[in-house]
């Protein structure tokens, strides 16, 4: 079976969430919108205090070239636009809204049926994803519509659509696939048409077998998409990973997919640009797994974006007495959160809640210099050096030992028998040396 | 054999050896010495002549500052400061414009004294500053709503997320000032869990504000005495959600702004400064504030008014 | 403080060839003056060791042999007193040394037995190798009074009857080696003759 | 063969560093980075087998025959003194590149045992000409060896929080104490 | 008072071993025992004394130049009558110190002190600077020849006080460094605490 | 609701640890440990006690009275040094050595650095070379294995007694004698021939080995690189001239290659990073021991060469780094 060659580890995969089907979640009463939701510049917002609303309406513009429209997930009243504290850990621009009633846009078609016939052209397509605000709900929440435009003399021979879901716990791209397959598969065909390739390889890890049967027997209706098992090792969602383990190309040191004529995108994405394109839904609601093995009710919710985490936890049988971590996404990767009041926004693929117990960071002691980091990282880094170099300031040669090719993966850190920090030696490392390349660039 | 035996000789040689009994002794160290002058002369000679003229031909223009360093340098080329030869420790100091972080082992400070004459690099005389803390959420002040547990670093905890009080602009308290401080001058307060600059050691080097990630340090003129006034905060949200977070917080109210006779303070972003320029130490916006967010340092204690936040942080 | 003299061309010549000739003057006399005690010193040092190796004696006489292998000469001095042959000491030497070259003094009775061992030169290991000199241990007294024709010069390990130095066979070896190369020369010269 | 045992014994046998305590003052002083280390070495190289040469002509032909050992000293010293000033102005106007990375170091060789020793050496062994001049060489990559091995090993004690006792010279010096421990290995190589 | 500090400097504040680091190779080669080491540390005393001595008398007459040259020539007469005067009064010593009498020349100490202190100062305080830093070296040679010939062999000043050998590797060459680094260690701790 | 904690990605952690590990190579050991037991008896008890003890209790002391660090003695580290350290000398060694060893090791090998994980050189082996050139009558007198269970254990090294109760090891006969006609491989395997404590059996380090791989202690590089390179170096010996060298048989399984190899050189904190780094050790010290065990003056030398790689190390680290994901070929 086929994966990826360099690093990787195997946490405990921990999906308790797999077999709960998705349910809608209640709106809530107040939404809070952010008007920065992906990656890029934030969104100006277009409305102001008072104005009313329904759900579908465009609420902030995203203006310049990496950006993406945010628009409303409920109908009601603005009431007004401040600043909140969202899962970035500090306070953001959002648009609040007071709800009232559940009215939508008419545009929106909200009937059940599937539309598999395609008549919108390549630009077409492109134009309303970006009229939808929809970016990639894989995680790095970029804009999708920017993915598509292809630069002058590259060409994507394959699309990857991302099943591959390897954070531990996370279960809500599993859920899409299960139970949207034929919707997330007529979108994955209009990104096809959209990238004008015939190719597309839809890579789902060898845990979800429903789903990759359900998937298999689904796409022997259309034409240029393949399903593919992979063997279970994380960080195989990762887009440079999945791509070595699908098509066996390594995309270079620094560089985007396209080099290698790749594109990928995840399978929640692909349902999100089906609605956008056949059903002319903007990315107003997502699925969200809240999880954890001390919730009562572990659950993939239907959340409409801007609901408070606390109404999602509430849902899955409210928070537990002994809750040590509150973490937006999963235990790899995902963000810890300081308070319950944080909305849901784009990106954010599931709720996870930890005790006590397993949130605390065992002790950190000195490096054994055991290479454990160097064998688990998937980029071929050196994790532990890099680690000192920027402990100890040497930003240069951080700069040097290829930091900026760090995926935040997390395995080095996950691995580390003296549990040492080195994602967050990592992290601080890209954050420096990024601003002193963007310095030396500006010179 | 020859036979050079001047008076001089003779005498001299009668005095270094005692027991001049054979003849025959005395023309070998006669030729001895002769051949020893010969030889040795013509090499240094040879050397020194060679030398200039390679000199000449092969010069090379250079700043005459390194020439200037070079001189007051020892010579010895032991390597020991760091650089290779005296001179390159010249050249890297005449690079570098600054003394700091230079020494010279075999030449000692006094070296490095007249170097610092010879280049003019003593500190210009000028008002002497320091380095002022602008927070003062202690941790009564701004109470913990989570717990960070993480490396203890501030640069890490500021790219996590606002702090464990909330406040996104307040002091992280995890010392990467005071890794910072070559000079011992700040620790931080057990007790506040806030750092505390140290009035005689700190020589306003600047590396501590640098060091901070949310730019909470800031130089400012030392006073007279000692006499500091400042607004200890940084916070430019709103005053709601400011004084949510910490009690001493500035609300951007303005009031100060109004009481201050000498123009010294400014309103930007829901945030008062004091201008330490303009700043006449009149204490006047101090009771003004509804906070308590304007610290007074080393006065005489005022006539009775809440003065709690401004003990926490004197030293 | 004076003014110092400019760096012209002629200044530097002048001074440099000044101050070498200086000291080249002075250093000529001081090692005419040194040279008498330097040579005492090293002559006196020979007639300690050719002292120790042989009888009392009051007149030697010093001979070159070239062995037929090795391609340095030994050197014999033999010692005589009131014109009777009391002994002889040869200079001898090995490469076999754990750390180069060893020089040794050995002396023969006109018998052919050893009558004593000086270790002149040596780099061996302080402590370890260094244990053939005498004033470190016991380990040369063992060849006193023996003769070689009956005494094989070789440490128990290789067949010999020498105990070697605990942890320097190789030191001990090459001392035997020294040895025999002596012993083989005085039997080629003719022994006593 | 003979050449071979040279090279091998002043190499790892008796290195000039680890062994005879030669050149110890540019080999803590030098050793920071590698890449200034290879530097070092580089010039040790060219100049101490200049110096050999240079040396070894003067003592066979002037000194020796006139029976002015004595004076060896004073003019080996002389010599190698002026033979690297005259390099080092050479290059600096010949070739800055090459003065960059060899030349900077070339005063700080002056001073050092390691040159003036092998120089006596040379004559002190009796070696002639061509062994003089493989001797020459060969101490001077045992030098170069020794000071790569031991900035790397500082470049990687730089990130490492040694005790405060310890650190800078104390941990410098018992690095070379067990790099000279090991290198005990090869006694008897030759 | 001045000349006093002058001359002390060189025991702890400024001892060219344990503080400045300078004439490293004799400071390890020759420590095997304590009168080596203290043997050592007086010639090299008897040639900084003198040449600093004499440095400072000729200042004035030496273009700037040929300064290094001239001093040079100084330095290395004076080492050479030291050889010279050791091969003949005191053979066995100079067996012992070999090759690093004549390598007294390169000692960066010597012409450091001729370059830094005598070049610009009077006689009277070159004389004692050079004796200062003289006998700090010496001091510094002694102790460390002690301590490795304590540790090394057993004894003290060539008296055994132990039935043994001791460790030998404090006579080799790795044990001086190892005995080095730990006196540095020690002295920085010593002198560091008096500061 | 507790209050709730925050830090960076990832929020969980594997199971390895830094005492797990040490604890597993202290575990592999045991076989050897064992086997040394059987046939040294109470010397090696007495042996291994003193040095275990001491290790741990330099460690402790070091750590709370001179560098004033975290107490890192309950991670078995200092307690794997004490056994390594003890599997390296003879069985024989008067206590008082032993204790300079631990001292050694611990203090200058290991302390003196900063403690675990900061060390240049294998702290164990810095112990056995210093002892070994510090004593090396002591250190090369090698009680036979079976006869001298007991006898030792009051007495220490009795010059009468020695005699008669220790023999040469297998490479001391090899250095001094040449060639052994019929090499007795069995009694190598399985431990009854002369030799340090740890050295003796085959088979019983082969297990260690095989466990450490097992539980992913130790990867398979440096191991095999190094036997194999000794293997190799000195069958290429041993075809020229079988009558002067021995065969490659004799020099894996006689003296500390195995231990070295498997035990010493895998040290994680002083050995290289990258796998092509590991491999580039372990042929150097192979090649470096079987040179020292040809030339040299010593009859062994798998310490030697292992400390000497271990100054290469970080030249290694630099020189051969892991391939990086999408590494493009530039700039020459
Ligand atoms: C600054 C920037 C520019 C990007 N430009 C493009 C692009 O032009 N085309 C594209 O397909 N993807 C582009 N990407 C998206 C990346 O290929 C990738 O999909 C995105 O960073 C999320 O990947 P991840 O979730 O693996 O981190 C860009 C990303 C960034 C950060
Ligand atoms: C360590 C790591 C793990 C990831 N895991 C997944 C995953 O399991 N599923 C997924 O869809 N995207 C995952 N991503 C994001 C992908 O790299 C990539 O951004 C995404 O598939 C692109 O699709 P999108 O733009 O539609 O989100 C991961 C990224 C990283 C850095
Ligand atoms: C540092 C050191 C120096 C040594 N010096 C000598 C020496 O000078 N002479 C010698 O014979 N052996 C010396 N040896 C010991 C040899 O290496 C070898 O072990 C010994 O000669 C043979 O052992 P044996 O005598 O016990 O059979 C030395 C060993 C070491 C570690
Ligand atoms: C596989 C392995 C081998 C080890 N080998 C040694 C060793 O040979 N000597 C030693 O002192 N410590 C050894 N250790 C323990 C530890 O790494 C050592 O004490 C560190 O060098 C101390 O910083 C070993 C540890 C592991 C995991
Ligand atoms: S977090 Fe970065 S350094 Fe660590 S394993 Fe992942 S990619 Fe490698
Ligand atoms: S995994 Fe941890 S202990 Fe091992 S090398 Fe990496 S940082 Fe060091
Ligand atoms: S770092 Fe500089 S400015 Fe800051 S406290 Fe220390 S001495 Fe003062
Ligand atoms: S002032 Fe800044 S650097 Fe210092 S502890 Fe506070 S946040 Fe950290
Ligand atoms: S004394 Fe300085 S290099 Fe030898």
């Amino acid at each position: 079976m086929k994966t990826f060659s360099k690093g990787g580890v195997h946490p405990a995969e921990n999906k308790i969430a797999a077999n709960a089907p998705i349910e809608v979640m209640p709106i809530p009463k107040k939404a809070f919108i952010p008007v920065g939701q992906h990656l890029g510049a934030p969104a100006k917002p277009v409305v102001q205090k008072g104005d009313t609303v329904k759900v579908g309406t465009l609420l902030a513009k995203g203006e310049s070239f990496i950006s993406a429209h945010i628009h409303s997930s409920v109908s009601g009243k603005i009431e007004k636009i401040d600043h909140w504290m969202d899962t970035s850990g500090y306070k953001r621009q959002m648009i609040i809204v007071g709800v009232e009633g559940d009215e939508w846009e008419e545009s929106i078609d909200r009937t059940p049926e599937i539309v598999r016939e395609i008549t919108l052209s390549k630009p077409e397509i492109i134009a309303r994803i970006k009229e939808s605000g929809i970016v990639g709900l894989g995680g790095a929440t970029f804009p999708t519509h920017v993915k598509l435009m292809i630069p002058d003399g590259k060409k994507c021979d394959v699309l990857l659509i991302n099943g591959v879901e390897c954070e531990p716990y996370l279960t809500s791209d599993h859920r899409v696939m299960l139970e949207r397959g034929e919707e997330m598969l007529i979108g994955v065909s209009i990104l096809m048409k959209a990238l004008d390739t015939n190719k597309a390889m839809v890579g789902i890890e060898n845990n979800k077998p429903d789903a990759i049967a359900h998937l298999t027997s689904l796409a022997a209706e259309f034409s240029g998409i393949t399903i593919h098992p992979l063997q279970i090792k994380y960080p195989q969602g990762a887009e440079k990973q999945l791509i070595k383990a699908l098509i066996n190309r390594e995309v270079p040191s620094g560089k985007l997919p396209i080099e290698v004529g790749a594109v990928v995108n995840n399978s929640g994405t692909a349902l999100a640009v089906y609605e956008a394109v056949q059903k002319n839904k903007p990315l107003f609601e997502r699925v969200v797994t809240v999880t954890g093995k001390s919730l009562a009710k572990p659950a993939n919710l239907l959340t409409r974006i801007g609901t408070p985490i606390g109404e999602l936890l509430e849902k899955a049988g409210g928070l537990p007495e002994n809750s040590g971590k509150i973490i937006s996404g999963g235990p790899m990767m995902g963000k810890a959160l300081t308070q319950t009041d944080i909305p849901v926004s784009k990106g954010t693929s599931g709720i996870l809640v930890l005790p006590e117990e397993d949130s605390t960071r065992p002790e950190t002691l000195t490096c054994i210099r055991c290479a454990k980091c160097v064998q688990a990282c998937p980029m071929g880094l050196m994790p532990y050096h890099i680690a000192l170099l920027a402990a100890h300031q040497k930003w240069e040669e951080t700069e040097k030992s290829h930091v900026m090719d760090c995926i935040e993966c997390g395995s080095c850190q996950f691995v580390c028998p003296s549990a040492r920090p080195l994602l967050d030696y990592m992290r601080v490392g890209k954050q420096t040396v990024g601003l002193i390349i963007r310095n030396r660039g500006k010179k | 054999m020859i036979g050079v035996k001047s008076d001089l000789f003779q005498r001299f040689y009668n005095f270094v050896t005692p027991s001049n009994e054979y003849q025959k002794r005395r023309i070998i160290v006669n030729n001895v010495i002769l051949y020893a002058v010969v030889s040795l002369g013509a090499i240094s000679i040879a050397a020194a002549v060679i030398l200039y003229f390679i000199a000449q031909k092969f010069k090379v223009v250079e700043d005459p500052r390194i020439d200037v360093v070079n001189e007051i340098l020892p010579g010895a080329n032991c390597g020991g400061c760091g650089f290779a030869g005296c001179r390159s420790l010249a050249e890297a100091i005449v690079k570098a414009g600054t003394l700091e972080g230079f020494n010279c082992p075999a030449g000692g400070s006094d070296v490095m004294n007249k170097i610092g004459e010879a280049l003019g690099l003593q500190a210009e005389e000028s008002i002497p500053m320091i380095a002022v803390v602008r927070c003062n959420g202690s941790r009564t002040n701004a109470v913990a709503k989570v717990q960070y547990d993480g490396p203890s670093s501030c640069a890490f905890a500021h790219s996590l997320y606002a702090g464990e009080s909330g406040c996104p602009n307040g002091c992280l308290g995890l010392g990467d000032c005071v890794t910072a401080c070559t000079f011992d001058a700040i620790r931080i307060d057990e007790e506040t869990g806030l750092p505390v600059v140290s009035d005689e050691k700190c020589v306003a080097c600047g590396a501590c504000v640098k060091a901070c990630p949310r730019h909470i340090i800031e130089l400012r003129h030392k006073g007279k005495k000692d006499k500091r006034i400042f607004v200890s905060c940084v916070n430019t949200e709103k005053g709601a959600p400011a004084k949510k977070n910490c009690a001493v917080a500035c609300i951007g109210c303005g009031k100060c702004v109004k009481v201050c006779p000498f123009d010294a303070i400014t309103l930007t972003n829901n945030l008062a400064y004091i201008d330490y320029e303009k700043c006449k130490l009149c204490r006047k916006c101090v009771s003004e504030c509804p906070t308590g967010a304007i610290l007074e340092l080393n006065f005489p204690p005022q006539k009775p008014k809440e003065t709690a936040p401004v003990e926490s942080a004197t030293v | 403080m004076a003014k110092k003299l400019e760096s012209t061309f002629i200044n530097m010549v002048l001074v440099m060839f000044l101050f070498t000739a200086i000291a080249a003057l002075a250093l000529g006399a001081v090692y005419t003056a040194t040279k008498e005690p330097i040579e005492t010193a090293k002559a006196a040092k020979l007639q300690e060791a050719i002292a120790k190796v042989v009888p009392a004696y009051d007149q030697y006489t010093k001979k070159q042999v070239t062995p037929a292998q090795g391609n340095d000469s030994l050197t014999f001095y033999i010692a005589t007193k009131d014109n009777k042959l009391v002994g002889t000491a040869i200079e001898t030497y090995t490469d076999n040394g754990f750390s180069g070259r060893i020089s040794v003094m050995v002396g023969f009775l006109p018998s052919g037995e050893i009558y004593n061992t000086a270790v002149l030169d040596h780099k061996e290991t302080p402590g370890l190798g260094d244990k053939m000199d005498q004033s470190k241990s016991d380990f040369s007294l063992q060849f006193k009074g023996k003769h070689p024709n009956e005494y094989i010069l070789k440490v128990k390990k290789d067949g010999g009857n020498v105990d070697a130095i605990t942890a320097a066979t190789i030191s001990s070896r090459a001392f035997c080696d020294a040895m025999q190369r002596a012993w083989t020369a005085y039997e080629t010269e003719g022994g006593n003759q | 063969m003979q050449y071979l045992i040279i090279l091998i014994s002043a190499i790892f046998v008796n290195n000039i560093v680890l062994a005879q305590f030669l050149g110890i003052c540019p080999f803590l002083g030098v050793s920071k980075k590698v890449e200034t280390s290879v530097g070092m070495a580089g010039a040790v190289l060219f100049v101490m087998t200049l110096a050999t040469i240079v040396t070894w002509l003067l003592s066979h032909y002037i000194l020796i025959p006139l029976e002015l050992d004595f004076l060896q000293t004073i003019c080996f010293i002389l010599v190698i003194a002026s033979l690297v000033q005259m390099v080092e102005i050479v290059l600096k106007k010949a070739s800055p590149s090459l003065y960059q990375a060899l030349g900077i170091f070339l005063p700080l060789i002056t001073t050092n045992c390691a040159v003036l020793g092998v120089a006596l050496l040379t004559i002190q062994k009796d070696l002639n000409l061509g062994e003089g001049v493989v001797y020459a060489i060969a101490n001077a990559i045992g030098f170069g060896l020794a000071l790569i091995i031991f900035a790397g090993i500082r470049e990687h004690l730089d990130v490492m929080d040694v005790p405060k006792g310890m650190r800078g010279v104390p941990i410098a010096l018992l690095v070379a104490g067990i790099l000279a421990l090991a290198f005990m290995g090869f006694s008897g190589l030759v | 008072m001045n000349q006093w500090k002058n001359f002390t400097k060189g025991f702890l504040k400024e001892n060219p071993v344990f503080v400045l680091l300078l004439g490293m190779c004799p400071t390890l080669g020759v420590t095997t025992s304590a009168i080596n080491g203290m043997g050592m540390g007086l010639a090299t005393t008897f040639v900084l004394v003198m040449s600093n001595l004499v440095i400072s008398l000729v200042k004035n007459v030496v273009p700037d130049k040929v300064r290094i040259p001239v001093f040079i020539v100084i330095i290395a007469s004076f080492v050479t009558i030291v050889d010279l005067a050791m091969a003949a009064y005191l053979p066995p010593l100079h067996a012992q110190l070999g090759l690093f009498i004549p390598l007294i020349v390169v000692n960066c100490i010597v012409l450091g002190r001729a370059e830094a202190f005598a070049s610009k100062n009077g006689v009277g305080s070159s004389v004692i600077d050079g004796l200062g830093m003289g006998l700090g070296f010496a001091f510094a040679l002694t102790l460390l020849g002690a301590v490795r010939e304590m540790l090394g062999s057993g004894s003290f000043f060539g008296m055994k006080f132990l039935a043994g050998d001791g460790m030998l590797v404090f006579v080799l060459a790795p044990g001086a460094f190892i005995a080095l680094s730990y006196l540095i260690a020690l002295m920085t701790r010593i002198t560091k605490r008096n500061a | 609701m507790s209050i709730l904690k925050v830090s960076g990605s990832p929020h969980i952690h594997g199971d390895q640890s830094v005492s797990k590990i040490m604890l597993g190579v202290n575990i592999a050991l045991l076989p050897a440990v064992l086997v040394s037991l059987y046939f040294f008896g109470l010397g090696a008890l007495k042996v291994l006690v003193i040095a275990i003890a001491s290790c741990v209790l330099f460690e402790y002391l070091i750590q709370k009275y001179l560098i004033k660090g975290e107490n890192t003695t309950g991670d078995f580290s200092a307690l794997l040094t004490g056994v390594l350290l003890a599997l390296n000398v003879p069985s024989g060694l008067p206590w008082y050595m032993v204790i300079i060893g631990a001292l050694v090791a611990i203090g200058m090998g290991k302390m003196s650095f900063g403690g675990i994980g900061k060390n240049i050189f294998n702290p164990a082996l810095v112990g056995r070379v210093f002892l070994l050139i510090s004593f090396p009558v002591q250190m090369t007198t090698w009680p036979k294995a079976m006869v001298s269970r007991s006898s030792l254990f009051f007495n220490g090294i009795d010059q009468s007694l020695l005699d008669s109760v220790t023999g040469p090891t297998p490479l001391g006969q090899l250095a001094e004698h040449g060639v052994i006609a019929q090499p007795d491989y069995i009694s190598y395997l399985m431990g009854s021939m002369g030799g340090s404590l740890g050295e003796i059996s085959a088979i019983a380090l082969l297990i260690g080995g095989l466990f450490m791989l097992f539980r992913k202690i130790i990867t398979w590089e440096i191991p095999l690189a190094f036997l194999g390179s000794a293997a190799l170096l000195s069958g290429i010996f041993w075809l020229i001239d079988p009558s002067s060298y021995a065969d490659p048989l004799f020099h894996l399984l006689t003296g500390g290659m195995l231990l070295g190899a498997i035990f010493m050189a895998t040290d994680m904190v002083t050995s290289p990073m990258s796998r092509a780094g590991q491999i580039v050790f372990g042929i150097g010290g192979g090649v470096l021991t079987i040179l020292i065990r040809i030339w040299g003056a010593y009859p062994e030398g798998v310490s030697f060469a292992i400390l000497i790689m271990n100054a290469f190390v970080p030249l290694i680290d630099k020189a051969f780094k892991p391939k990086l994901f999408g590494e493009v070929v530039k700039n020459g």
